[in-house]
């Protein structure tokens, strides 16, 4: 049914799609990354790409996955492949689910979102991935808690069965190791479970010097709010992206003082990078949605140039084997914000994946922001390269 | 005689339907013909215990579930697809016995909220042992037989259930069952076997139900447990109640409406589902014996009044 | 041991109170009522605005269960009045109201989960090595007022009586001169006070959310069942025997399955009684 | 040739309450026996028994040898035991036929009368295709009297059948009781308080008391029987 | 006490009352008498307002209360003993007596509970029972008396004797002359003509929905022409 592909995009305008965990559980990640890609898209089309001599804009098709990909988001997929025949899509989580549909009809889907360990990239060949994946963020966390935090056990509480959450438990063991840091306990609570006390309970037990809650925001503030209920006043570790306005809006009045004593170790924040176009797409996104940007802010946003760029490589914006063979051959583009540390001959992708630089960042109490706390890079499993910069909540 | 024809005829006449659909439909579409050829052929299965025995079974999803993961399982384990397909549905077709057989002492609301806390087990189950089921994200689904085999398979599904329900309908267990729906200690009474007769209506409905799930997990390519949850159960339930439960084509009429609704209303988040539910009080409403039971009241009035007129 | 024991209690508390307000519906009604979820959160959410709009929280809590009251008792006006004859009819329109209640809280507050600050939020109660929550305290001391006072009512006085009789005989309590109506908004008018409550008392510990009562209403069921369909005591007694049996299990066993020990207890439980712990005494044939 | 039906000691507790209390008695195929008693002196409760409604506490019942108590009410249908309701219970929705359609397939080849003999002889001409709930109160007993006949049994166990009904109604219904036994070879144990209905159609007559046979006899016996009068007759 | 003037009541297209005029006077039995199906019990639903009226007046004590709801009937003294005793099986004897008096004080509610232990003196050990266990005619007397513990101005008993043990109809029947004697107005469906003949002294007898006869019973059971037709009693 496949064969050559047509009607889609012969006009000007080239339509690409994005499937987004726009509600459900993930609705903390989906809606920045279209606010994100809404301004990309923008910037890009400010002015415009070529591809066959024509001049060209982009427009992306999004879609809700509902943060349930095995359900809506292959839905949505299929019809963006069979129905509207796009030839490239930009999305979240759901990797695995995926790969069936990309067998019977291969296009190259970029990944903007999933760090979650072990990697998407295996899954097939039709992915690529955008970012840093948590084996270079997560030795961050623990350098950083027995550094500065003299932190010499750790207790874990992991999300049963979420991936992302079994992956990061996996990898602070590892690291943990590394370090040289004990494992006082490690909990689970399953993911649909509304009352944390259980796991709480254990992980408290052990009288860990600080406690890592492993899974995404929207899993792990709620278990955090029980964790201070239950009186525990140490240092709380994650790796979840959680901004203030999450905290607030999740956690309610006491924000500020559940905060007390967070690190989050994860991509690096478009507002507290160096890099200046990170910083004034930082500036542009809290003016324009009045919301504070999160890493994965950047990733979408740049996810229209990488398009445009592949598309004009590959001289198509229809024929979806051109434009995937088109990423692996592009080098970082022109207008792009998310500070990528370029592969061998400057290239995006090194094995379909980008890299990007990680942070530790912490709550600064009574300020209602972040700010980093350590900026590095990882090389086989151990930080290199941290740098400590000054202290911006003083 | 005359019935049988019509009936076997309309079941012969939906796997063409459905095949048309299957193959026509592309995208979007072709994911509401999938779930209305898959939900018929599960509903079907629904229709024997709840329709004629009147046995408000929740376990259904779980059924479903549990062919559509059990084949999978066993068929990425290297077994031949066709084997996969029959051990699952047999495996599910025991696990039914052993559901009815801890529930069958138990009758109307105890039974369907017993049956209903098994479904939610079976996705603890689909959720938690994610080494076999790829946990709450689910898992992907290798093709057994090639698409078009599938689809084939599954358009012929449609008509074949019908019939075998047809034939179950007209059938000794057909009329026990619905002495049960009717009053069940009096059957008893008259000397139906009312333990083994409701047996074996829960074993023949999980397996249409498990045998629909091998299918979907066929053509859908991935399976996960927010698919096969309590909430689907009652989805099934209330579909069939809504196409009129005990006819034949009231799996085929339930799993348009739902299907249809809960699929192509796309009014933003949160008002589709709304309006689903605005839309299932108010068919209950003006048509309790569901649709096909209001639209043979309906011609029956007319008539009457052709007559009259 | 003590200690999860205790939080089995909790959770026990918690399910009575919702199982309560299950039974009441069931028992007058014959319904299936699983929009109670929805009227939980519905309560839990207008709580929440008024707890954010700035009123104290005791006045904002005053809110949520009269908003809890307001919506069970709306269900009942708009929908399940009309289908009183017809109780096959019910699950659909419990469902339909489900997705309705459910998805207006979505709508109006979006997915995310909210939080509920009380002025108990920091408490913590301890006795014997054992420490509780404040917000947990709260909740099973508004669970034991809250069922003490139904009891009360339903045991003691001509109208809780009626309502029974309504409930087993709609027929026979209208010959008696019961008015039948009455009784009916009687029965969710108390069933909504009681969502309302657990609403107030269990948003604190876990979030506001458009699904924040679905796992509480399948372990609610299962109460219902166990104690037996129409049943306060019994659902008060089933409630407290779950909580604890699912606390034991998901503390010593994995808390991944916590809702199958509850599984487990209700198998066995069926099949040595099918009519529940407290099942209907009356003849089935005579 | 001995019995058809031996009830032999049977006793049935509800909690701690004797309802039945060690009953004994037989019976020859073709014969029918009448059961009286006070209210709630243990009559409907021994039926159930006879049913297998009820698993008796102790004791047995036996049909031509084997015994049949205790083993659920379709196993003593399959056997050969039917039974009616002191409380109308029919298929409401049903038509009477289709009642009689299930109630035959559950007959194991034992003889019974056809549908419309059956109607014939109940005074149910003309009501074979109506739904059952529409039936007038006596049509309904009668129709559930159908329903059992319909089993082909060899024992019919009826439980009030004659309440609500007049003087000649009663009288037709009588008559068909008598021709089940004697064309079909059918025991019958009939209970009812009607004694112009009973006493004429019973060949003996069993008078229960709290639970244990108070008198047995024929009817003429049981009338003149002073303690029978005394609790149970009255002076009429 | 009670005059019912052209009752119509119909299920749908079954007309089952056709114009029915009674009138039951107080501090006597009326008796009804009628075939299987002849509208009797459809009568007393139609005065109580339980089954679907399509004409007719009812007044009682001069006061017109057609279209009245039941609760206001049982308010103004009207109470009802159904076909089929209709008690509330899973609840103690005890409850389904005091619901007899449902909308009466407290105290009143207890010292009727009394009169009625008084007057069926083995239920006061069973009380505490769920109704249901009963026997059916224990049942009966229950439902009997329940209907008589609202102390009502006119009660309808709808075959009262049915399932009683003829000893138990000879102590019905003195409870039922009882109240009379005290002032109430009874009307009394019944088939069993030999109670009717000793209770009432004026019946109507129904055929098809439509009053047939009517009179002192001693005329009605002694014209045979009557007792044929409609009664089936066999001389
Ligand atoms: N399921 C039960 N549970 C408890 N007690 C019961 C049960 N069934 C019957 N009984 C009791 O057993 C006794 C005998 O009841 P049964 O119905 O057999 O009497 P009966 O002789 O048929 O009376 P009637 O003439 O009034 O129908 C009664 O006291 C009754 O309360
Ligand atoms: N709910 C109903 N729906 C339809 N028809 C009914 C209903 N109730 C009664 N009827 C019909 O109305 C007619 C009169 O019935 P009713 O019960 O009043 O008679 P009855 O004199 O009380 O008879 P019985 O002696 O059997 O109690 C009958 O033909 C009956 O079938
Ligand atoms: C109203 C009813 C549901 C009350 C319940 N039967 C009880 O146990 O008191
Ligand atoms: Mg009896
Ligand atoms: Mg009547």
């Amino acid at each position: 049914a496949c064969g050559a592909q047509s009607g889609a995009n012969d006009g000007d305008t080239v339509k690409v799609g994005a499937i987004l965990s726009l509600s459900g559980i993930y609705s903390t990640l989906g809606p920045a990354q279209k606010n994100a890609l809404t301004m990309g898209v923008e910037a890009l089309n400010k002015t415009g790409f070529t591809v066959g001599g024509r001049k060209r804009t982009l427009e992306i098709s999004y879609a809700d996955d509902r943060s349930d990909a095995a359900t809506t988001g292959v839905t949505a997929l299929r019809e963006m492949v069979q129905a509207q025949k796009i030839p490239v899509i930009a999305y979240g989580l759901g990797s695995d689910t995926y790969v069936p549909q990309l067998k019977r009809q291969p296009i190259p889907m970029v990944n903007i979102l999933d760090s979650s360990y072990p990697g998407i990239l295996d899954l097939s060949q039709n992915l690529f991935l955008t970012r840093g994946a948590s084996p270079t963020y997560v030795p961050g966390c623990l350098h950083y808690a027995k550094r500065n935090l003299g932190t010499k056990s750790i207790s874990v509480i992991t999300a049963k069965g979420e991936p992302y959450a079994e992956g990061l438990t996996q990898l602070v063991a590892k690291s943990a190791q590394t370090e040289g840091v004990a494992i006082a306990a490690t909990a689970e609570f399953p993911l649909s479970s509304t009352d944390y006390s259980n796991a709480i309970g254990a992980a408290l037990a052990a009288k860990p010097d600080a406690v890592y809650l492993s899974s995404v925001t929207a899993v792990i503030l709620p278990v955090l709010k029980q964790l201070r209920q239950s009186g525990y006043t140490g240092p709380v570790i994650h790796s979840s992206g959680v901004n203030p306005d999450q905290a607030e809006a999740i956690l309610g009045a006491q924000f500020d003082s559940i905060m007390k004593d967070n690190y989050d170790c994860a991509g690096t924040l478009p507002t507290t990078s160096a890099n200046p176009a990170a910083k004034s797409f930082a500036e542009a996104y809290q003016a324009r949605f009045n919301e504070y940007p999160q890493d994965l802010t950047m990733w979408a946003h740049d996810f229209p140039f990488i398009v445009a760029a592949a598309m004009t490589k590959a001289d198509s914006v229809t024929d979806p084997e051109k434009i995937q063979k088109a990423l692996s051959e592009i080098t970082v583009p022109e207008g792009t914000v998310s500070g990528w540390l370029p592969g061998d001959g400057g290239l995006l992708f090194t094995g379909r994946n980008a890299r990007t630089a990680s942070e530790v960042t912490a709550w600064c109490a009574g300020k209602r922001t972040l700010r980093s706390a350590m900026v590095f890079d990882t090389r086989d499993g151990a930080v290199v390269d941290p740098v400590f910069p000054e202290d911006t909540c003083a | 005689m005359r019935k049988h024809a019509s009936a076997l005829g309309s079941s012969a006449l939906l796997s063409v339907l459905a095949y048309l659909a299957l193959t026509g439909l592309q995208g979007d579409q072709g994911q509401v013909a999938l779930l209305v050829v898959v939900w018929t052929i599960a509903l079907t299965g629904l229709n024997v215990i709840l329709g004629l025995g009147g046995y408000p079974s929740m376990a259904h999803a779980a059924f479903f579930g549990g062919g559509a993961y059990l084949s999978a399982i066993l068929l990425e384990k290297g077994l031949s697809m066709t084997v996969a397909a029959v051990v699952s549905v047999a495996a599910i077709m025991l696990v039914g016995f052993l559901v009815a057989l801890v529930f069958s002492r138990t009758r109307g609301q105890y039974f369907a909220i017993g049956t209903m806390f098994f479904t939610a087990v079976a996705f603890l189950v689909f959720t938690n042992a994610a080494e076999f089921t790829g946990g709450p994200t689910g898992r992907p689904v290798d093709l057994g037989y090639s698409l078009d085999a599938t689809v084939v398979l599954l358009a012929v599904s449609v008509g074949a259930g019908l019939a075998v329900f047809h034939l179950i309908s007209v059938s000794r267990f057909g009329d026990r069952l619905r002495a049960i729906r009717e009053d069940e200690d009096l059957a008893q009474h008259l000397g139906v076997p009312t333990a083994r007769v409701k047996l074996l209506a829960v074993v023949v409905s999980a397996g249409f139900a498990a045998w629909a799930g091998v299918l979907f997990g066929q053509y859908n390519g991935v399976i996960a447990p927010s698919q096969f949850t309590f909430v689907q159960s009652f989805l099934m339930f209330v579909a069939l109640g809504l196409g009129g439960a005990g006819r034949l084509l009231a799996p085929v009429v339930g799993a348009l409406v739902v299907i249809g609704l809960t699929q192509l209303l796309n009014l933003g988040p949160g008002v589709s589902q709304i309006v689903l539910g605005v839309l299932f009080i108010a068919v209950t409403l003006l048509a309790p014996n569901g649709i096909l039971g209001g639209i043979t009241a309906l011609t029956r009035k007319v008539r009457r009044k052709e007559a009259v007129a | 041991m003590i200690q999860v024991l205790v939080n089995g209690v909790f959770l026990g508390c918690l399910f009575a109170v919702v199982a309560v307000g299950l039974t009441l519906v069931y028992g007058v009604m014959e319904v299936p009522n699983f929009a109670h979820a929805g009227v939980i959160v519905l309560a839990a959410y207008a709580t929440w605005s008024a707890s954010a709009a700035g009123l104290p929280f005791a006045l904002a809590a005053l809110v949520g269960i009269a908003c809890g009251a307001a919506v069970s008792v709306l269900t009942e006006v708009v929908a399940y009045r009309w289908i009183i004859d017809n109780p096959a009819a019910a699950p659909a329109v419990a469902l339909g109201l489900m997705l309705i209640l459910q998805n207006t809280a979505l709508r109006l507050f979006g997915g995310e989960g909210r939080s509920m600050d009380t002025p108990y939020d920091q408490v913590l109660v301890e006795f014997g090595g054992v420490s509780l929550s404040g917000v947990k305290v709260a909740l099973v001391v508004l669970a034991v007022l809250a069922l003490t006072a139904l009891h009360l009512i339903l045991s003691r006085t001509s109208l809780g009586r009626a309502m029974r009789a309504v409930a087993q005989d709609r027929g026979a309590a209208a010959m008696l001169g019961i008015p039948m109506r009455r009784q009916y908004t009687l029965a969710f008018l108390i069933a909504g006070l009681l969502a309302g409550i657990a609403a107030v008392a269990y948003a604190p510990t876990f979030q506001v959310s458009p699904y924040m009562a679905d796992e509480v209403l399948l372990s609610a069921f299962v109460v219902v069942v166990v104690g037996g369909l129409g049943s306060v005591w019994g659902a008060v007694a089933g409630g407290l025997v779950l909580g604890v049996v699912e606390g034991l299990g998901s503390a010593y066993l994995s808390s991944a399955y916590q809702s199958a020990f509850g599984f487990l207890l209700l198998v066995l439980i069926l099949v040595l009684k099918p009519g529940g712990l407290r099942g209907a005494t009356g003849r089935r044939v005579a | 040739m001995s019995a058809l039906l031996t009830v032999d000691r049977v006793v049935k507790r509800f909690g701690g309450v004797a309802a039945v209390d060690g009953v004994s008695f037989t019976l020859d195929a073709g014969s029918v026996l009448g059961l009286i008693g006070p209210n709630g002196s243990g009559k409907t409760t021994l039926l159930g028994v006879l049913a297998g409604t009820h698993e008796p506490t102790s004791g047995t019942v036996t049909l031509d040898g084997k015994v049949a108590s205790g083993k659920g009410a379709h196993r003593a249908v399959h056997a050969g035991i039917a039974r009616t309701f002191q409380t109308t219970r029919l298929f409401g929705s049903w038509t009477l036929r289709e009642g009689l359609r299930l109630a035959h397939g559950e007959r194991r080849g034992r003889q019974a009368w056809s549908d419309d003999r059956l109607a014939d002889l109940l005074g149910l001409d003309g009501l074979l295709d109506q739904p059952c709930a529409s039936l007038t109160s006596a049509a309904q007993r009668l129709a559930m009297i159908a329903l059992a006949l319909a089993t082909g049994p060899r024992v019919l166990l009826l439980d009030e059948p004659a309440v609500g009904m007049d003087t000649a109604e009663a009288a037709a219904l009588a008559d068909a009781v008598r021709r089940a036994a004697d064309e079909l070879d059918v025991a019958v144990v009939v209970v009812d308080h009607n004694m112009q209905f009973l006493m004429p159609l019973a060949d003996t007559v069993l008078v229960m008391a709290a639970g244990a046979v108070l008198a047995e006899g024929t009817p003429e016996q049981i009338r003149a029987d002073e303690a029978v009068i005394a609790s149970y007759l009255g002076e009429a | 006490m009670l005059t019912v003037d052209n009752l119509t009541v119909a299920f749908g297209p079954t007309v089952a009352v056709r114009g029915v005029s009674l009138h039951a006077e107080a501090g006597a039995v009326t008796g009804v008498l009628g075939a299987n199906g002849a509208g009797k019990t459809s009568t007393l639903l139609g005065i109580h307002n339980q089954a679907p009226r399509r004409g007719g007046r009812i007044t009682l004590a001069g006061v017109d209360v057609t279209g009245h709801d039941t609760g206001a009937l049982v308010a103004a003294g009207i109470a009802l003993c159904p076909q089929n005793r209709r008690l509330f099986p899973n609840m103690s004897i005890e409850d389904n007596l005091l619901l007899g008096a449902y909308g009466h004080p407290r105290k009143v509610r207890r010292a009727r509970l009394a009169r009625a232990y008084d007057r069926f003196g083995w239920l006061r050990d069973r009380g505490a029972e769920a109704a249901g266990r009963l026997s059916g005619g224990q049942q009966q007397a229950v439902a009997i008396a329940r209907a008589l513990m609202s102390e009502p101005k006119l009660v309808l008993l709808d075959e009262p004797s049915s399932g009683l043990s003829p000893v138990a109809v000879d102590e019905v029947a003195a409870i039922l002359a009882d109240i009379a004697h005290d002032g109430t107005a009874v009307v009394l469906v019944e088939q069993n003509v030999r109670l009717v003949r000793h209770l009432c002294d004026t019946a109507y007898v129904l055929a098809h929905g439509k009053v047939a006869a009517s009179g002192p019973v001693t005329a009605l059971l002694r014209d045979s022409a009557v007792s044929d037709a409609y009664l089936g009693t066999v001389h």
